[in-house]
């Protein structure tokens, strides 16, 4: 058995493994150009999880295609900022080095467990591949490491499986895989966009649970992507609220859920669903406006109870409450 | 909201349907699923009754069957005193007018090429309630109840969102003025927001109309917010059955309880603890023998292995099919 | 929920299916190409320099030149002329009989595809019958057995293509019924009748019509190689294939006889393959604009 | 080993017993396999060059009736079927003369007995006299003589296997591929020099063609066609041969059909033809235009007959007069041989300049033979070569017992009936001279009723390398093909 | 699998039935018989009367179909009413030409056509994805006959690169080869079109899947994610159309067996046809419609091989 040599960055940096600034992106719709995602800026720490929650349509994917430099090739771009993944600056580094970084220090777990893995390919094949890739393992120690890699993610009889088709899985399995696949060469940074929501509550319980240990086990830097509350209240250090590809407001999981402070974070609380309790299931009114017809200043301005004029103009996300690490992209709610 | 009235308008018992599928290469074998293996709940007028359960365990199917999409293998459905699985073809086109269905997926129950007047205006042609100049405004009054404007009456499906398609399926199954409706996971492919947008419409409508719905869902806290009374169903049989507040405040079946802790709530302070439960969810092809949630139990005893629960009142208005509840 | 009412769209400029194809550029250049074969054809008795039908003794297999531009053949015939009534002919083979294949073939598949059970076992048996004749064997068949004329070659290609589109109509519909929408109309009370023809047939079409452009232009070479055989329309008529198939008997003397009916087919391929790919993309509410 | 490579116009062969071989595939391979008592001289289709062949000698009786044949001793038949005696002699003229076996039954009609009065010698006695007797033992159609005893234990195998006493014998047939042919070691006159002929079958002529341009095969079946001719008489390394005989493409006008049971239509109909036309469309090299309605030759042609001009008004004032002055419409079932066809768009062509309208029906060529047989069509194109004597010709296609529909019929197709006499009398005529002017009447008669208008006559062509040397000088081939003898050699 | 096999082919047997039946039906419809071919044209009508009672043609028409499913039943095709051979030796020695042309086809039309559809995925709506679709049509306007010809000039008289007569030296199997080069060419470029089409359609979709996303996100390479993930996927579709193809080949490889004189099957069917010999006709229609089957069976097996969902269950 190869030892799998441990990322060399581990050593070589000792700052987030993921560092965001600035980062726009632009999706091109014939000759206009239109910003998805606005001038994000974030970074996540070893064993931190930093959960992007959000309408549909907000730009949470873009997001994390743009730090995967996965953004569709002729539709959508990176025009700003700067993405650091584990000391390397992704956005001025060449493809060919972007793609030794992928699957080797960022990894990325996709929303539909029944698409996203590649029907006519053996499951142990597809863990162990980028480790033949990027580690230059042969089939056989890939082969291996695969079979260790399923065990870890709980697959039972995990020896017996590496041969078996995604089909033979079922969804909570498959996201498994999913999950070892993209932890196969130890990334340091792991992006996990709607991992759960096409599963069922029994079975989204599992795969966070599995991803929380792991994630305490590898040191990972988890962003978590959902637009399920509970999921962020239950897995997530941080929390980052995004409306019209703004981030409206990002504060610690404790913090927001006591405080939701954007008028869209708490009208976002409000039409959750609860099992118990009170409340909940009160809809936003009117809806997310599509990418040409964005108002000017304030995304949200359109649904908001409390626009005023200066709404117009985009505020900028600064501290609310004091707290340096809740911050709200408001003029009504912001410290003044 | 409204009593349960004393001779329920949907009344299902012991329906029965197997799926059989012919798989394998290069000699196909014939495995057989039961969907449904005796199920039986009624509805009320105006009543809302919840179904939940994880997918796969035969939620859609019951819709299907009672409303003869597809043939039941045993069973029956009673819908306001006529037989509804016996009915004859011109029967059943009466039946359909008072029961009516929005699909899960509400994409792919609009045909793509039609213009939504068309959608909605066909059923009102084809049933002899407008012509002419007549369908058009009303396709727009009924858009109108579920909140579409105007302006859409004109458009393809595809020029939607997921929402706005669903308050279209919504407002179709609407057209005929029915007396149920059967909601298969109406909100389940959307958003938050959107989610409430939709069963809010859904609670007037109710209210406005004296509708009965069987809500289709897996997901408790929906469910929670709609419905009176609901069903829970696991591998094609049902477990538990009881009125909302009390099952989820104290639910028996141990799969009831699974469900529970396992949705997660937006407060930190009482985060669901993430569990790896035991096991998979088995295959319906080769359901467990006995007591179907065996497998999963972490109550199991030896009994459940062989002897299959049945269905048993435990308190008024709420039974179980566990060897074990109280 | 009042208060929830969501705002009018924006009138957004929409594009309606004939926007969209003609924004695709592949479509229009198809359909410039057919349409101009079809007004060649139609015109043929005005455009046509000589009569397709003059024999020259002669000229016999000359070259083109600036008098005959594609040439003249073994009769000393103007092959430009014949070309363009070739067009006639040729396209009109090729559209009714793939027409007749596809109406015949679709309706066939639809109804036995939508109902299943009995009647669809039958019409597989049969089609798996009809597929197991080489295609060209049973055009061949055919020809020989009601003889050469216009009718009969339309009927012996029609006849080839009839089971390939029971089968692709068939497949369609059993894919088209594992869709909610079939149900959704059932439910609704709609008549078996209307829901195959007004929601399932328009739902397939965009594969239909690719598959027809494809076949229109085999239908266009069966006429040649039946020709080729000898059981096309009976001189002096000129079509396509009989000229190309002269052409095969002079093709060391005359290359360019065989030249440019090949041509023409070729331009017509084009133009009916991008016709097809065209409209599949303007049809498909999620192609790229 | 030295091989001849030799490419043919056919999918396939046709028959090659030699009393049943009648298609232009078949005769040449027959003449490679087969002796008769007398032959005729190779390169050569005319009656005047027989020779000796099996037989060495003959005595003619004084009235013309018995023939005794004096056969060449110790000729071997191919394989192990042993020596040629008169008794093989006897059984295959038998053969021939026996319609189950053979398809030239009808010409031996005239024969009373044949015996074998010792093994070399053969009698052959005739109900009455015939000028061309000798045509009927020579190496051509029934006078092919087969091994009895072969022929006997092969039964229906016979047809793809026939023995003979040829230079050639077949080793090897592959259906619709080709025919192999090696040399007869024990060829009485001599053992071949070529060892081996590779008869195949090329149906596509622009595949024959360049097969032959890249050397593949050393001798091709021509198109007859002038552009043909030119183009390969310009390859160097080739020589084209256009030979003897001729075949006769004859439109037959259907006397039982209207409009053309009016004999002033079918005048019309010779008038409106262009045989210079015609022939000028096929080429002069290949193709000259008819003299008759039996082709040039022939013992008994007319070549001198008086046959319609092309002059379109008459045309046009006869169909006046027969009452169609708009013209006529004529149901023509046509095959879809190219070549035949190709012929009858340029009869077509011509004829719509007189109003006649020809129109065609193209079937296959199978349902062409049926069909015409069975007298649907108006007119009908056929071209033919035929054992060189007039009466041949006109008994098969204009004696009225040859009448389509009719048990006896054979290829009148016109219905034609107005010079059965003049046939019948010239064919036992002893008087050359007045059977020649019998034959004459008959040819006027026919030619003036117009059961059919003769069009043009083609010759056959054949192209060799320049490295083949047949032996002899390639003038006429009766066998419609080159005839490989022992002396035919290749470099 | 064997069991499969047997199965399927017992499962064929009401459909060469049926094909069966419809040839008999339609051959002896068509006008014309062989005494043509066995007596020539200078017979009289009394002789060939003679001969079809002979050869059996005088009989009812039921009692012949008889005749005719009875001499099958006993797996007899009987004998040649031209030559007399026995059907079965003429089939034999075509056969392998047949299978060899077929097979060299579909290499020559995948191996052309798969890269070309990929290639047009790739770039779609680019000069190579234009460039590939009408190179791809190119194939299926020219007639056979009139392509195979143009082959036959370049590669086999001007460059002499192969021969003109593809059946020459079949005894030596390097020569064998390359006589079938150009007639391999020649039909395979029939289906190019076909199998870059689906290709091309087959890959567009397959590269906007989901698991093409997941395999980039492992930082592959583009030529692997390509081909090793969204490639795979795409044979599918692609068996299906050669499968289908199968068929069109065998009947199609008429004008190719023509063009460069190589026996043949399709030829065989033309020439019995031609012929009228109703025996050797219907014997090979009952071959090519049972390779047809055959070719089925082929299709669903490798089905089983391109795609686990469909071995495993
Ligand atoms: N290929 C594309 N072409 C055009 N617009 C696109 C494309 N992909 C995404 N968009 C637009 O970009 C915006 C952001 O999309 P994104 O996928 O990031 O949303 P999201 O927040 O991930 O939503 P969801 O929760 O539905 O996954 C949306 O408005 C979407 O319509
Ligand atoms: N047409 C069918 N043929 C074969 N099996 C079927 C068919 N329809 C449903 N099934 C099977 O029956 C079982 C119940 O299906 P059903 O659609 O009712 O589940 P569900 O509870 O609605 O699931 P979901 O939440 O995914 O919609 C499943 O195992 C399914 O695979
Ligand atoms: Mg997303
Ligand atoms: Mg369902």
């Amino acid at each position: 058995m190869t030892a799998i040599p441990a990322p060399a960055a581990t050593a070589a940096t000792d700052g987030p493994p993921l560092i965001v600034e600035h980062l726009t992106t632009s999706i091109h719709v014939g000759s206009d150009r239109h910003d998805v995602v606005r001038d994000i800026s974030f970074s996540i720490g070893p064993r931190e999880t930093l959960a992007l929650v959000g309408e549909s349509g907000c730009g949470k994917s873009m997001t994390a295609l743009s730090v995967m430099g996965l953004l569709p090739a002729g539709v959508a771009s990176v025009t700003a900022g700067r993405i650091v993944v584990d000391g390397v600056d992704m956005t001025a580094a060449a493809e060919a080095k972007r793609e030794s970084m992928r699957g080797d220090r960022i990894g990325m777990i996709f929303q539909e467990p029944m698409t996203s893995l590649n029907p006519v390919l053996p499951i142990g094949f597809q863990v162990g591949e980028a480790l033949m890739q990027h580690h230059g393992l042969t089939r056989k120690q890939a082969r291996a490491r695969a079979c260790e890699l399923l065990e870890r993610v709980r697959v039972p009889a995990a020896a017996d499986r590496l041969d078996a088709y995604p089909h033979q899985f079922s969804g909570g399995m498959r996201q498994r895989v999913m999950i070892a696949l993209a932890l196969a060469c130890r990334p340091r940074v792991l992006i996990a966009d709607e991992p759960t929501t096409a599963l069922d509550v029994t079975i989204q319980a599992q795969v966070l649970a599995l991803l929380a240990d792991l994630q305490e086990k590898e040191g990972l830097a988890v962003l978590l992507i959902t637009h399920n509350l509970g999921v962020v209240a239950s897995v997530a250090d941080r929390v980052m609220v995004m409306y019209g590809g703004d981030v409206v407001e990002s504060a610690p999981v404790a913090a927001f859920f006591a405080r939701p402070t954007h008028p869209y974070s708490s009208a976002l609380l409000a039409a959750m669903p609860r099992i118990e309790g009170e409340g909940g299931l009160q809809p936003i009114p009117g809806q997310v406006p599509t990418l040409t017809e964005m108002p000017v200043g304030c995304r949200f301005q359109s649904r908001c109870p409390l626009r005023i004029d200066r709404c117009a103009l985009l505020p900028p996300l600064a501290a609310v409450g004091g707290d340096p690490d809740h911050r709200v992209r408001c003029w009504v709610r912001m410290d003044t | 909201m409204n009593a349960i009235p004393a001779t329920p308008l949907l009344d299902i018992r012991d329906l029965r349907k197997s799926f059989t599928s012919r798989r394998g290469w290069p000699i196909a074998r014939t495995s057989v699923v039961k969907a449904l293996d005796g199920v039986s709940f009624t509805v009320g007028a105006g009543e809302v009754v919840g179904v939940v359960g994880e997918s796969g365990c035969g939620k859609s199917t019951v819709a299907r069957v009672a409303l003869r999409l597809q043939e039941a293998d045993g069973g029956s459905v009673n819908f306001d005193g006529a037989d509804v699985l016996e009915a004859s073809k011109i029967d059943m086109r009466a039946i359909r007018r008072r029961m009516q269905m929005v699909f899960q997926d509400p994409s792919s129950s609009l045909d793509g090429r039609q213009r939504i007047v068309d959608a909605l205006g066909e059923p009102l042609r084809v049933h002899g309630l407008a012509s002419g100049a007549a369908v058009r405004p009303m396709v727009a009054r009924l858009l109108d109840e579920v909140g579409l404007p105007n302006s859409a009456l004109d458009r393809y499906p595809h020029e939607f969102s997921g929402g706005q398609r669903q308050r279209i399926g919504i407002a179709r199954a609407l057209a005929l003025g029915p007396d149920l409706i059967f909601a298969d996971e109406p909100v389940s492919a959307l958003d938050v927001s959107v989610q409430a947008q939709i069963l809010k419409l859904l609670e007037t409508l109710r209210a406005e109309r004296h509708l009965a719905f069987v809500f289709i869902s897996h997901d408790l806290g929906v469910v929670r917010y709609f419905c009176r009374r609901v069903v829970v169903m696991y591998l094609g049989r049902v477990v538990e059955t009881g009125p909302v507040p009390e099952i989820f405040v104290d639910p028996r079946h141990p799969y009831t309880r699974l469900l529970k802790v396992s949705s997660p709530e937006p407060d930190p302070t009482r985060a669901v603890a993430m569990t790896f439960q035991e096991g998979e969810p088995p295959s319906p092809v080769d359901p467990p023998k006995g007591c179907h949630f065996h497998p999963r139990c972490p109550l199991a005893i030896d009994r459940c292995r062989v002897e299959s629960p049945v269905l048993r009142d435990v308190a008024p208005g709420r039974s179980v099919a566990c060897h074990l509840a109280t | 929920m009042t208060a929830a009412a969501p705002p009018a769209p924006q009138p957004r400029r929409r594009l309606s299916v004939l926007g969209k194809a003609l924004r695709n550029v592949g479509l229009v250049l198809g359909a410039v190409i057919v349409v101009a074969m079809i007004a060649a054809a139609l015109g043929a008795p005005w455009i046509a320099p000589y009569d397709p039908d003059a024999q020259d003794v002669l000229l016999v297999l000359g070259t083109p030149d600036s008098v005959h531009w594609f040439g003249t053949d073994a009769f000393g015939r103007d092959v430009l002329s014949r070309v363009l009534w070739g067009a006639r002919v040729s396209l009109y083979v090729g559209f009714v009989a793939t027409a007749a294949g596809v109406v015949i073939g679709t309706v066939i598949g639809v109804i036995s595809g939508y109902y299943g059970g009995i009647v669809d076992r039958l019409v597989v048996a049969a089609t798996d019958v009809l597929l197991s004749f080489p295609q060209l064997i049973m055009g061949l068949l055919l020809v020989a057995v009601l003889g050469a004329s216009l009718t009969n070659l339309i009927i012996a290609i029609a006849v080839t293509a009839v089971p390939a589109f029971i089968r692709m109509a068939r497949g369609s519909t059993l894919a088209m019924r594992e869709r909610d929408f079939v149900d959704a109309c059932r439910s609704l009370g709609f008549s078996d009748f209307r829901i195959m023809f007004v929601h399932v047939l328009p739902n397939i079409l965009d594969e239909l019509v690719v598959m027809a452009s494809l076949w229109l232009a085999s239908a266009i070479r069966t006429e040649s190689t039946l020709a080729f055989i000898g059981l096309s329309v009976p001189p002096p008529t000129a079509t396509w294939g009989g000229i190309v198939r002269e052409g095969f008997d002079n093709l060391l003397d005359g290359p360019w006889l065989a030249l440019f009916p090949s041509l023409a087919i070729l331009a017509v391929m084009i133009g009916l393959n991008m016709i097809g790919d065209g409209l599949r993309d303007a049809s498909d509410p999620r192609a790229p604009q | 080993e030295t091989v001849l490579n030799i490419g043919m116009a056919a999918a396939d062969i046709g028959q090659i017993d030699p009393h049943r071989a009648t298609t232009t595939q078949d005769k040449p391979v027959v003449s490679w396999i087969f002796n008769g008592l007398v032959r005729f001289k190779p390169g050569s289709a005319s009656l005047e060059t027989l020779e000796p062949d099996l037989a060495t000698s003959w005595d003619k009786s004084a009235d013309g009736k018995t023939w005794i044949f004096h056969l060449r001793s110790g000729v071997k038949f191919h394989g192990d079927w042993g020596e040629m005696t008169a008794e093989d002699v006897v059984y295959s003229l038998k053969r021939a003369a026996d319609g189950k076996t053979s398809a030239f039954a009808p010409d031996y009609a005239v024969v009373e007995s044949i015996e074998a009065v010792d093994p070399v010698t053969v009698k052959i006695v005739l109900k009455k006299p015939i000028p061309a007797l000798l045509g009927l033992v020579a190496n051509y159609h029934g006078g092919n003589i087969v091994s009895k005893k072969a022929a006997e234990a092969l039964g229906a195998d016979f047809r793809t296997k026939p023995v003979g006493t040829g230079p050639f014998q077949i080793v090897e047939y592959k259906s619709n591929e080709s025919l192999t042919l090696i040399s007869n070691p024990n060829y009485f006159r001599g053992k071949p020099k070529i060892d081996k002929i590779v008869y195949r079958f090329i149906p596509a002529d622009a595949s024959r063609d360049l097969a032959f341009s890249s050397g593949e095969l050393d001798i091709v079946y021509g198109r007859q066609d002038q552009r043909w001719v030119e183009r390969f008489s310009k390859e160097p390394g080739t020589v084209v041969e256009v030979v003897k005989p001729s075949e006769l493409a004859t439109l037959y006008l259907n006397e039982g059909m209207k409009p053309l049971d009016d004999k002033r239509v079918r005048q019309a109909i010779a008038y409106a033809i262009d045989r210079p036309q015609i022939a000028g469309f096929k080429g002069a090299a290949t193709a000259v235009p008819a003299v008759s309605v039996v082709p040039t030759g022939y013992l008994g042609t007319d070549e001198k007959a008086k046959l319609f001009p092309n002059d379109i008004a008459k045309a046009k004032a006869l169909l006046t007069e027969a009452g169609y002055p708009n013209g006529v419409a004529i149901k023509v079932i046509q095959t879809s041989l190219p070549t035949m066809l190709n012929s009858m768009q340029i009869v077509q062509s011509q004829l719509k300049k007189a109003g006649i309208d020809l129109q065609f029906e193209v079937v296959d060529h199978q349902s062409f033979h049926s069909q015409i047989r069975k007298d649907l069509s108006g007119a009908v194109y056929y071209s033919a070569a035929r054992f060189p004597v007039a009466d041949v010709y006109l008994r098969q296609f204009f004696h009225s017992d040859s009448i389509v529909g009719k048990p006896t019929a054979v290829t009148n197709f016109s219905h034609c009936a107005v010079a059965d006499a003049e046939i019948d009398a010239a064919a036992i005529e002893g008087d050359a001279a007045k059977q020649k002017e019998l034959w004459k009447t008959a040819q006027a008669k026919i030619i003036e009723d117009v059961c059919a208008v003769p069009l043009f006559e083609q010759l056959q062509v054949w192209a060799r390398k320049t490295t083949v040397d047949y032996g002899y000088t390639f003038e006429g081939a009766i066998h419609l093909g080159p005839v490989i003898t022992e002396a035919t050699t290749k470099k | 699998m064997l069991r499969f096999v047997i199965k399927r082919l017992l499962l064929a047997i009401p459909t060469l039935w049926a094909v069966l039946t419809t040839v008999f039906v339609l051959v002896r419809v068509v006008p014309g018989d062989p005494t043509i071919i066995i007596l020539g044209d200078q017979a009289s009508e009394a002789s060939r009367m003679e001969l079809r009672q002979r050869l059996g043609l005088g009989k009812s028409i039921l009692s012949q179909y008889f005749d005719f499913m009875g001499q099958i039943l006993h797996g007899d095709l009987g004998r040649s009413l031209a030559t007399n051979r026995p059907i079965v030796d003429d089939v034999l020695a075509v056969l392998p030409y047949t299978i060899e042309l077929t097979i060299a086809s579909l290499i020559v039309g995948t191996v052309i056509g798969i890269p070309l559809g990929v290639l047009a995925a790739e770039r779609r709506d680019g000069p190579a994805d234009w460039f590939a679709r009408i190179f791809s049509l190119a194939g299926v306007s020219f007639p056979a006959f009139v392509s195979g010809i143009l082959l036959l000039m370049v590669f086999s008289v001007q460059l002499r690169w192969f021969p003109v007569i593809s059946s020459a030296n079949a005894a030596d199997p390097l020569e064998r080869l390359r006589a079938l080069v150009l007639p391999s060419v020649n039909l395979g470029l029939l289906m190019v079109a076909y199998v870059t089409r689906v290709t091309r359609s087959g890959m567009l979709k397959a590269l906007g899947e989901d698991y093409v996303r997941t395999a980039r996100s492992k930082g592959l390479p583009y030529r692997i994610v390509v081909w090793r993930h969204a490639f795979r996927n795409v044979l599918v579709p692609i068996v299906t159309v050669v499968g289908l193809y199968l068929g069109v080949l065998i009947g199609n490889a008429v004008l190719t067996e023509i063009v460069f004189n190589r026996p043949g099957i399709g030829k065989l069917i033309v020439t019995a046809l031609n012929q009228r010999d109703y025996t050797l006709l219907q014997g090979l229609m009952v071959v090519s419609a049972f390779a047809i089957v055959v070719a089925n069976i082929l299709t669903d097996l490798t089905y089983g091989l391109v795609d686990p969902r469909v071995k495993t269950q």
